[in-house]
């Protein structure tokens, strides 16, 4: 599969589609993002399609402030994919000028990430035959199990810094008053609580915040039940379609018909 | 927690309202040793010596925060405002804490009482210290008013607006001023002639130079805010040169073309050029373009061939105006209740069942039948129904009173009588007279023999081209079945077409009957909770006409005292936004209910309209990076008041 | 265009995470985790996610500049070079070669490292070489080598995992070593017992599964209290006494009257803690020691880290997996500047200078004759600076202005020098008083390798171009080496002197960089085929057998009394790292903890009638400071705690150089007394 | 206090608010443990405002606001209802009791209803008994 990804993105790349595309490479014995162009064509033998997560909709996000006008590529997995859906809802990025190279995931990998759709959607074109998702069931814990995780907290900010959906200039969490700043533990639950919040019906349960956590806190079971409580109420899941808008950010047609908005 | 402000804190005994239940001076002495925390007391704070006494302390401290602990905001919180403005303090540098009504009139026990008062006074104290200093700002006002809605009400008060000396816009959808009441013929209860007492008017509102008339022509957009608005016009093409036009009529008669009256509800024809009725303002034939054949076939031309005066103009096009307005008065009118709906009325099925304003025009001189009540064969009727609250109070249609009904039909039945001499009944569920002089125009009904069925008729049938109306007679208790010639149905007052359409464009918001909603049913019955936005008539709601022009009165009275104090105050408390923080992810401009912030996209970032802005703080709330925040309520602020409470 | 994500090491703590920094256009414009890295798998602490946020500060020092008058004036590389070796000369001709002292920095690579080593002891022929781990593990080293016969930690990180009982002795895990508290908690989700000793409730404390308030500097009543119960119980590890370790029965005699009351008196740990701490290190096996600066900086810190051996080799928990006595190293590559032997008695790769059998390969190599007697110490260099013996010094990467203790003195010494050479990345209080300064280039802009805490050799590629006119600390020392007339130092790249450190280290013998390129090696690593050595004394100890060294409780150099009746305590904060000179230049570390504080009791500050926040007079016998109070149950009543980071209210004030640990010179940090004064 | 549970009720300053001064001039007894905040509109609320008060030792957070159809500013009330069963939601799966937090819909004229609702919120929460989500810290 990895040949014909490298001859896909080589044409692609040739004939102008794009101007660069971001996949991984190998670099001596680790796996990273890179970004390929015309004039590092001849590393593309390096492309890897190692199962490691990074957060590619976050380095695009980030590649793309630096050159607006430039076109580009980027290889997504179903979680890569779902990321930038919901970046397209906040005019982060807009999908159409993006070439989406999709990579559906292996078996392990699924079940590794617990992830119910291991597949791309509305990807340009998808490689890899499409593995079924389980819907791992919802994980409850009390309170003291969760003030006993929460309590180990390093204030790292490695869930906001890793999260592609956390793209805000000036983060909350910041603010003295709602979490005091430079104390060990960070003020618990209030540090987790106001996140959770930002991120419900948001997250796409890709994990990466989990994987990156130093004190082990399973950030995305949380988000997972949330989520999942979250559908119950609003009928709304993150990540599926552009087109849906998250139920807190807008006001239902007859309510602006019947106020005048 | 160290303080860096100089906060006076003021505690009133309020008599023994307060002071009754929270032990003030062992609250006081308690924490007389805090830093830069003066603590005072008085009786009534609210009172001459009591505002002296805030005012001497803060020049003699130089305090810089202020806290008054009495009763609640809503009574004196402007008191206390103006006092720390009178000391130099800014206003916005002033916390109330009540501690009256929800803390020593609701607590039982002393010492609880005291506890409560003492975490709120320092849930105040905290709050304060994080308090902005805010300034008032003022905005010029255009004196000059839109009224949209040229029938009696919006008549009305362009009249009034313009007798005070104020430039007027009427704008009216129709080729001529005059709305509902026109297509009347007599009034109740005193029978006078509605043109008669409705012309005059509509002549004052063309002779008035402060009225700019602008007929045929609809508000497409309005953007601004109160004292600021500014109005798109779209004056559509009559395709006759008004100044030009006598009025002479030879183009009406020349055109072949022959159309349903939209004035004659259809009873009758007018012409493709034609003038709406006889003493339409301006008295100016309009080119009804979707049937002259000039517009349609490019054929004809009799008109401009034969207009003496070469008024006739094909080639007039749409005009739009764009203008600024201080104030606007929504006076839309009504639409009614298409009885069809009812199937079991047979309106349509059967020839001879009318709506209440077809029989008006039928009675009206200038009518089709030139005031005669004829059948659809021309005959007299002898036996005519009157069924009242068509639509009106049913769950199904219309839950709510239509209010002129009842009296309107009583005026029917005796005007139909006078000229038939036929048999009146009136099918109702409850007569509902309670206009002046409604009573004794009942009477007079009654004694001209018109008959009276309390019981809403279930259907009307044909029987040999006779009517028969069904309904129970709920007073005799049985089912009666009365044949009858003719059937006039009181169709429900609804709210007209454009009403959804306008509440958009000027923010206003609907009742639940959909009517314009009123700022406070009794109190600002002429107000709507836009700022500068005014509304008369039935575009609020049902009513007569001795109604619509009171309220027409009180929305020009606003308008004019509106205008007259040439400038206003927008109130600080509105939200503000940081550009660095703002990321342009438009959560918040969604949620806006009153559009003031738009997204720009070369900036990528969100604008914020500070006038149209209400305080409501829905966005500042839904703002996760901070970047919006509401003046006197900043999250800092709240969180903090929240730190002393607790 | 062009965007790439380089991994690389960070630079700041002894953990060594794999770090990927984001490069665009050559400029460096993100940090991310190394997903697949061994150590740290994905995870940063705070200091890890902004190590690119302090490359661009305009407090960076940009190009050479020699002290003319009393300001710094920029002037190019090759007149300062020149400069800087005139004087040196000047210097060793008048006053001899132990006139001058060099500190090497342990934030640099091991290449920069040995080359420091070589200009001592090659190009000016002294001894007098030391760096940082004086003021932190030469405690670790020094007795560890006496018990085990090597000074370093004896397992790797990710053991930790599977311990079954981890005891952490004066360490602040989550704030020191954020990544090896990662790994603990791991153990701990598995139903690790951890048990945290440290007079401060620090972070660890507060989410261990037990913690022992132990009263400050009584480790080893407390350590010898549990050998004696484990003795009295039986449960010490027969097998492995009898065949691995000597000197048991002198441990036995002098352990024996630490009985449980006693032990619990003078530690104020209450007996069934201990007994059951005791139950749980021999029992839930394996066990693990973990420990930090609370042990070492003490002035018999030495003794302190001879007993945890003893403890672990009594009950047979060292040369296993999950097991041994693990120092947390402090710096990013102080393990590597130890094992590049700039230390005054060792040269690299632990071959002691007076052992004449090592030194001559190093003189066979080198065709030259090297000292033969020890050089002096950090502390031992500001003593004779004092009296005038030393009259140059070369102080790389360091700080003692703040870092090292009672700074007037350190100061008077410093100011009492002839010439002065700094080389570093930041203007901070070395650079105003320095003669000569070297603007060098940070660890984005050099090739090299670090060492970790777990002596696992990694490599750090160059990521951008050096800033300005610096030029990478290898460079700088091989111009000074060959300005100063020596033919050893025209090495083009690291990989060049690193192959040199290879032949001269046998523990570095089977490293290369080919290797290192494609996976870290951990040291020993004799041969090329050799995969490194995952823990030490697997078969055995270094020295032969482990030795036993009896240990007698140690009483403080100085006691609370009315003039100064607060015992004071130094240590770290996550946020910032050491003298902050990189993380104060890190807008996201900045705003997160700008302030230093002291750590008050409430009861304390009751009585004292002091409000959090303000700012109180802390007063020693060294000198005096202002800073503001931060309330916390942190600290137990009469103890109070300063981290070190600040230079605007400095600890190091307050703390002492006097007494040295006799046998590793590393001064007492840990204890101070002093007195805290309301300000009016 | 008793075992002091601590209730805090943020009012909509136009209905809420109002209808909790009319409980004060009608000396309508409720307990001291309940304690308010004035907004200008229950959608002013945010989830970080009430963090912030379960935080600080509420064991009970309500926000009362305008019935729907006569909020202030036209649908500030609508807002504020969707915003708190999504933070019920997030701390039902903390396992805080979601009936720890509530909306109730309080007009001006309604005193009586506000006793009544600070009364049972109170009584509910007691025999929760309290959360002491920062137990010692």
């Amino acid at each position: 599969m990895e040949d014909k990804v490298k001859e896909k993105i080589k044409e692609i790349i040739i004939n102008k589609e794009v101007d660069g595309f971001l996949v991984l490479k190998r670099y001596f014995n680790y796996v990273v993002p890179y970004l390929f162009t015309e004039k590092n064509l001849e590393d593309l033998e390096e492309l890897s399609l190692e199962e490691v997560k990074y957060p590619l909709a976050r380095i695009i996000l980030k590649i793309k402030k630096f050159y607006p006008d430039k076109k580009f590529g980027i290889l997504v997995r179903g979680c890569d994919e779902k990321h930038l859906i919901e970046l397209n809802k906040y005019k982060k990025i807009n999908l159409k000028e993006l070439y989406l190279l999709g990579i559906n995931c292996s078996k392990n990998l699924a079940l590794k990430c617990e992830c119910p759709s291991p597949y791309t959607k509305i990807a340009n074109i998808s490689f890899g035959e499409r593995v079924e998702g389980k819907n791992f069931e919802v994980f409850h814990k009390d309170l003291s199990f969760w003030l006993e995780k929460f309590s180990r907290c390093i204030k790292c900010y490695g869930c906001r810094s890793i999260c592609p959906l956390c793209f805000c200039n000036n983060c909350s969490l910041e603010e003295e008053l709602l979490v005091k700043r430079g104390f060990l533990p960070v003020d618990y639950p209030i540090f987790h609580l106001v996140r959770a919040y930002h991120l419900a019906g948001r997250c796409i349960e890709c994990g990466l915040c989990e994987e990156t956590c130093p004190a082990e806190i399973p950030l995305r079971k949380l988000y997972k039940e949330i989520n999942e409580k979250f559908y119950q109420i609003f009928g709304y899941k993150p990540g599926e379609d552009i087109e849906e808008k998250h139920p807190l950010e807008f006001l239902e047609e007859e309510v602006k018909e019947k106020y005048g908005i | 927690m160290k303080i860096k402000e100089r906060v006076g804190v003021f505690i009133c005994h309020c008599g023994t309202n307060i002071a009754g239940k929270v032990d003030i001076k062992n609250l006081i002495q308690k924490n007389s040793d805090k830093e830069n925390l003066f603590f005072f007391d008085y009786p009534y704070f609210c009172s001459q010596p009591g505002q002296a006494l805030i005012k001497e302390k803060i020049n003699q401290l130089n305090l810089t925060r202020i806290v008054v602990a009495a009763c609640s905001p809503s009574l004196h919180e402007k008191t206390f405002h103006k006092v720390a403005q009178e000391a130099g303090i800014n206003p916005y540098l002033v916390s109330c804490a009540n501690i009256r009504e929800q803390c020593s009139w609701v607590t039982e026990d002393k010492e609880e009482a005291t506890e409560k008062a003492e975490k709120i006074i320092f849930s105040h104290i905290n709050r304060v210290i994080y308090q902005e200093p805010l300034f008032v700002k003022e905005v010029e006002i255009t004196p000059r008013v839109l009224v949209i809605g040229g029938g009696i009400s919006g008549i009305e008060a362009a009249l009034k607006i313009a007798h005070a000396g104020k430039e007027v816009y009427l704008v009216e959808k129709e080729p001529s001023i005059g709305g509902h009441m026109a297509k009347l013929d007599k009034t109740f209860p005193t029978l006078d002639c509605a043109s008669c007492i409705l012309t005059p008017k509509m002549v004052e509102v063309r002779e008035n130079k402060n009225i700019k008339l602008l007929t045929y022509s609809e508000v497409e957009e309005v953007s601004g805010f109160v004292g600021n608005f500014e109005a798109k016009i779209r004056k559509k093409a009559r395709s006759v040169n008004l100044l030009k036009c006598t009025g002479c009529g030879i183009c009406i008669n020349k055109c072949p073309i022959k159309v349903d009256s939209e004035f004659d509800m259809g009873l009758s024809k007018r012409k493709a050029i034609y003038i709406p009725f006889p003493q339409a303002v301006p008295n100016a034939p309009v080119i009804d373009r979707k049937n002259c054949l000039w517009f349609t076939k490019n054929k004809c031309g009799l008109c401009k061939k034969f207009c003496p005066f070469s008024a006739i103009d094909y080639d007039m096009q749409d005009e739009i105006i764009v203008e600024k307005f201080g104030a606007i008065i929504v006076a839309t009118g009504f639409s009614l209740f298409d009885p069809e709906l009812i199937y079991q009325y047979g309106y349509k099925r059967f020839p001879n069942v009318f709506t209440s304003l077809e029989i008006e025009r039928l009675l009206s001189p200038t009518g089709p039948t030139l005031g005669e009540i004829v059948l659809k064969n021309g005959e007299i009727p002898k036996e005519v129904a009157i069924i009242h609250c068509v639509g009106s109070r049913d769950e199904n249609y219309k839950p709510y009173c239509s209010a002129i009904c009842c009296l309107y039909s009583l005026k029917l039945s005796y005007l139909i009588k006078e000229k038939t001499k036929a048999n009146i009944y009136n099918f109702y569920i409850d007569l509902r007279l309670t206009r002046k002089g409604g009573e004794e125009f009942y009477n007079r009904v009654l004694e001209e023999g018109v008959e009276f069925i309390r019981g809403k008729p279930a259907n009307i049938k044909m029987q040999d081209d006779k009517l028969v109306v069904e309904c129970e007679d709920t007073l005799l208790g049985k089912i009666r079945r009365v044949k009858v010639d003719m059937v006039i149905l009181s169709p429900a007052i609804c709210p007209e077409k454009s009403t959804p359409f306008l509440s958009r464009i000027l923010g206003l918001s609907l009742s639940q009957d959909g009517f314009f909603q009123e700022k406070h049913p009794k109190l600002a019955p002429a107000s709507t909770m836009v700022e500068g936005i005014y509304i008369a008539g039935c575009c609020q709601g049902p009513k007569d006409i001795p109604e619509s022009v009171a309220q027409a009165g009180l929305a020009a009275a606003e308008a004019i005292s509106l205008i007259d104090c040439k400038k206003i105050e927008i109130s600080p408390v509105v939200a503000e936004i940081n550009e660095d923080y703002c990321s342009g992810c438009c959560i918040c401009v969604n949620l806006c209910p009153y559009n003031a912030l738009e997204y720009d996209s070369e900036k990528n970032k969100v604008k914020l309209t500070q006038e149209k802005c209400f305080g409501c703080g829905v966005c500042v709330s839904a703002c996760f990076a901070g970047a919006l925040s509401l003046k006197n309520y900043r999250e800092q602020e709240i969180l903090a008041q929240i730190e002393g409470i607790l | 265009m062009e965007y790439k994500l380089v991994p690389s090491i960070c630079p700041y703590c002894g953990c060594g995470c794999g770090i990927l920094m984001e490069v665009i256009e050559g400029k460096l414009v993100g940090t991310l985790p190394l997903k697949t890295h061994p150590i740290n798998k994905g995870k940063l602490c705070i200091k890890g996610w902004s190590v690119h946020e302090f490359v661009y500060s305009e407090n960076r020092l940009r190009s050479p500049m020699i002290k003319k008058g009393d300001k710094l004036k920029e002037v190019e590389w090759d007149e300062a070079i020149s400069y800087a070796a005139k004087r040196l000369l000047e210097i060793k001709e008048k006053y001899g070669p132990s006139s001058i002292a060099l500190i090497s920095s342990a934030r640099c690579t091991n290449e920069e490292n040995f080359l420091m080593m070589k200009l001592a002891r090659y190009v000016l022929g002294t001894n007098n070489i030391d760096h940082c781990a004086r003021l932190c593990h030469s405690a670790s080293v020094i007795g560890l080598i006496k018990t085990f016969g090597s000074g370093a930690m004896t397992n790797p990180i990710p053991h930790l995992e599977e311990a079954k009982t981890i005891l952490i002795f004066g360490s602040n895990t989550t704030e020191a070593h954020p990544i090896v508290a990662t790994h603990i908690l791991r153990a701990k989700d598995k139903g690790a017992n951890i048990i945290v000793v440290d007079p401060r409730k620090t972070h660890i404390a507060r989410i261990a599964t037990k913690h022992l308030q132990i009263k400050i500097g009584t480790d080893i009543v407390l350590i010898n209290g549990m050998m004696n119960e484990i003795i009295k119980q039986g449960w010490e590890d027969k097998e492995f006494i009898n065949n691995l370790t000597e000197g048991y029965e002198e441990l036995k005699k002098t352990i024996s009257k630490y009985d449980l009351s006693y032990v619990a008196k003078v530690t104020g740990v209450n007996e069934k803690d201990i007994y059951e701490t005791a139950y749980l290190y021999t029992h839930q096996k394996p066990s693990s020691i973990v420990y930090c600066l609370g042990i070492t900086e003490h002035h018999y810190g030495t003794d302190n880290v001879i007993s945890l051996a003893n403890l672990s080799m009594l009950t047979g928990n060292v040369g296993k997996p999950s097991t041994g006595v693990n120092p947390l190293r402090g710096q990013n590559n102080v393990q590597g500047a130890c094992d590049m032997g700039c230390l005054p008695q060792y040269l690299s790769g632990y071959q002691k200078v007076s052992d004449d059998k090592a030194r001559e390969e190093f003189e066979k190599f080198w065709k030259k004759n090297l000292p033969k007697e020890e050089g002096l110490t950090v502390e031992e260099m500001f003593t004779e600076a004092l009296k005038g013996n030393i009259k140059a010094m070369i102080i790389q990467g360091e700080n003692p202005l703040i870092s090292d203790p009672n700074i007037s003195r350190v100061r008077k010494a410093l100011q009492n020098l002839e010439f002065l050479i700094v080389l570093d990345i930041f203007f901070n209080e070395m650079t105003e008083i320095a003669d000569v300064v070297f603007a060098c280039s940070s660890f984005l802009e050099k090739e090299g390798t670090f060492t970790n805490t777990e002596r696992r050799v990694q490599y750090i590629p160059k990521v951008i171009e050096p800033i300005a006119n610096t030029k990478p600390d290898w460079q700088v020392i091989s111009l000074l080496g060959s300005a100063l007339g020596s033919k050893g130092f025209s090495y083009d790249s690291p990989e060049e002197i690193f192959n040199e450190i290879s032949q001269l280290t046998p523990i570095y013998r089977g490293i290369s960089y080919e290797r290192l390129k494609r996976y870290p090696l951990q040291w020993p690593c004799k041969t090329r085929l050799d995969p490194g050595c995952e823990y030490l004394h697997k078969d055995g100890f270094v020295r032969g057998k482990g030795r036993f060294i009896p240990i007698e409780e140690k009483e403080p150099f100085e006691i609370p009394d009315e003039e100064y009746p607060f015992i004071l305590t130094t240590g770290r904060v996550v946020f910032h790292y050491h003298t902050a000179t990189m993380t104060k230049n890190s807008p996201t570390l900045n705003k997160e903890l700008s302030s230093v504080y002291i750590e008050i009791n409430p009861e304390d500050a009751q009585r004292l009638k002091i409000e959090d926040g303000e700012k109180v007079k802390v007063i020693s016998r060294r000198g005096e400071i202002e800073i503001k109070v931060r309330i916390t149950d942190n600290v137990s009543p009469g103890l109070v705690y300063i981290p070190m980071h600040f230079s605007e209210s400095p600890v190091n004030v307050l703390t002492s150089h006097e007494p040295l640990d006799p046998q590793s010179k590393i001064p007492p940090y840990k204890y101070s007394c002093v007195n805290i004064k309301k300000i009016d | 206090m008793k075992e002091n549970i601590k209730i805090l009720g943020f009012l909509c300053q136009w209905c809420a608010y109002q209808g909790a001064d009319l409980a004060g001039t009608s000396r309508l007894i409720y307990p001291a443990e309940v304690k308010l905040i004035k907004v200008p509109c229950s959608g002013r609320v945010s989830a970080h405002i009430i963090f912030k008060a379960f935080q600080k030792g509420a064991d009970g957070v309500f926000v009362a606001g305008c019935h729907i159809g006569d909020c202030h500013f036209k649908c500030g009330n609508i807002i504020a209802e969707k915003r708190i069963k999504v933070i019920k939601a997030i701390l039902d799966s903390l396992g805080i009791e979601p009936i720890r937090l509530d909306f109730f819909f309080i007009s001006a004229s309604e005193g009586l209803k506000f006793k009544k609702v600070a009364e049972e919120f109170y009584a509910q929460i007691k025999k929760m008994g309290s959360l002491n989500l920062n137990h010692g810290r």
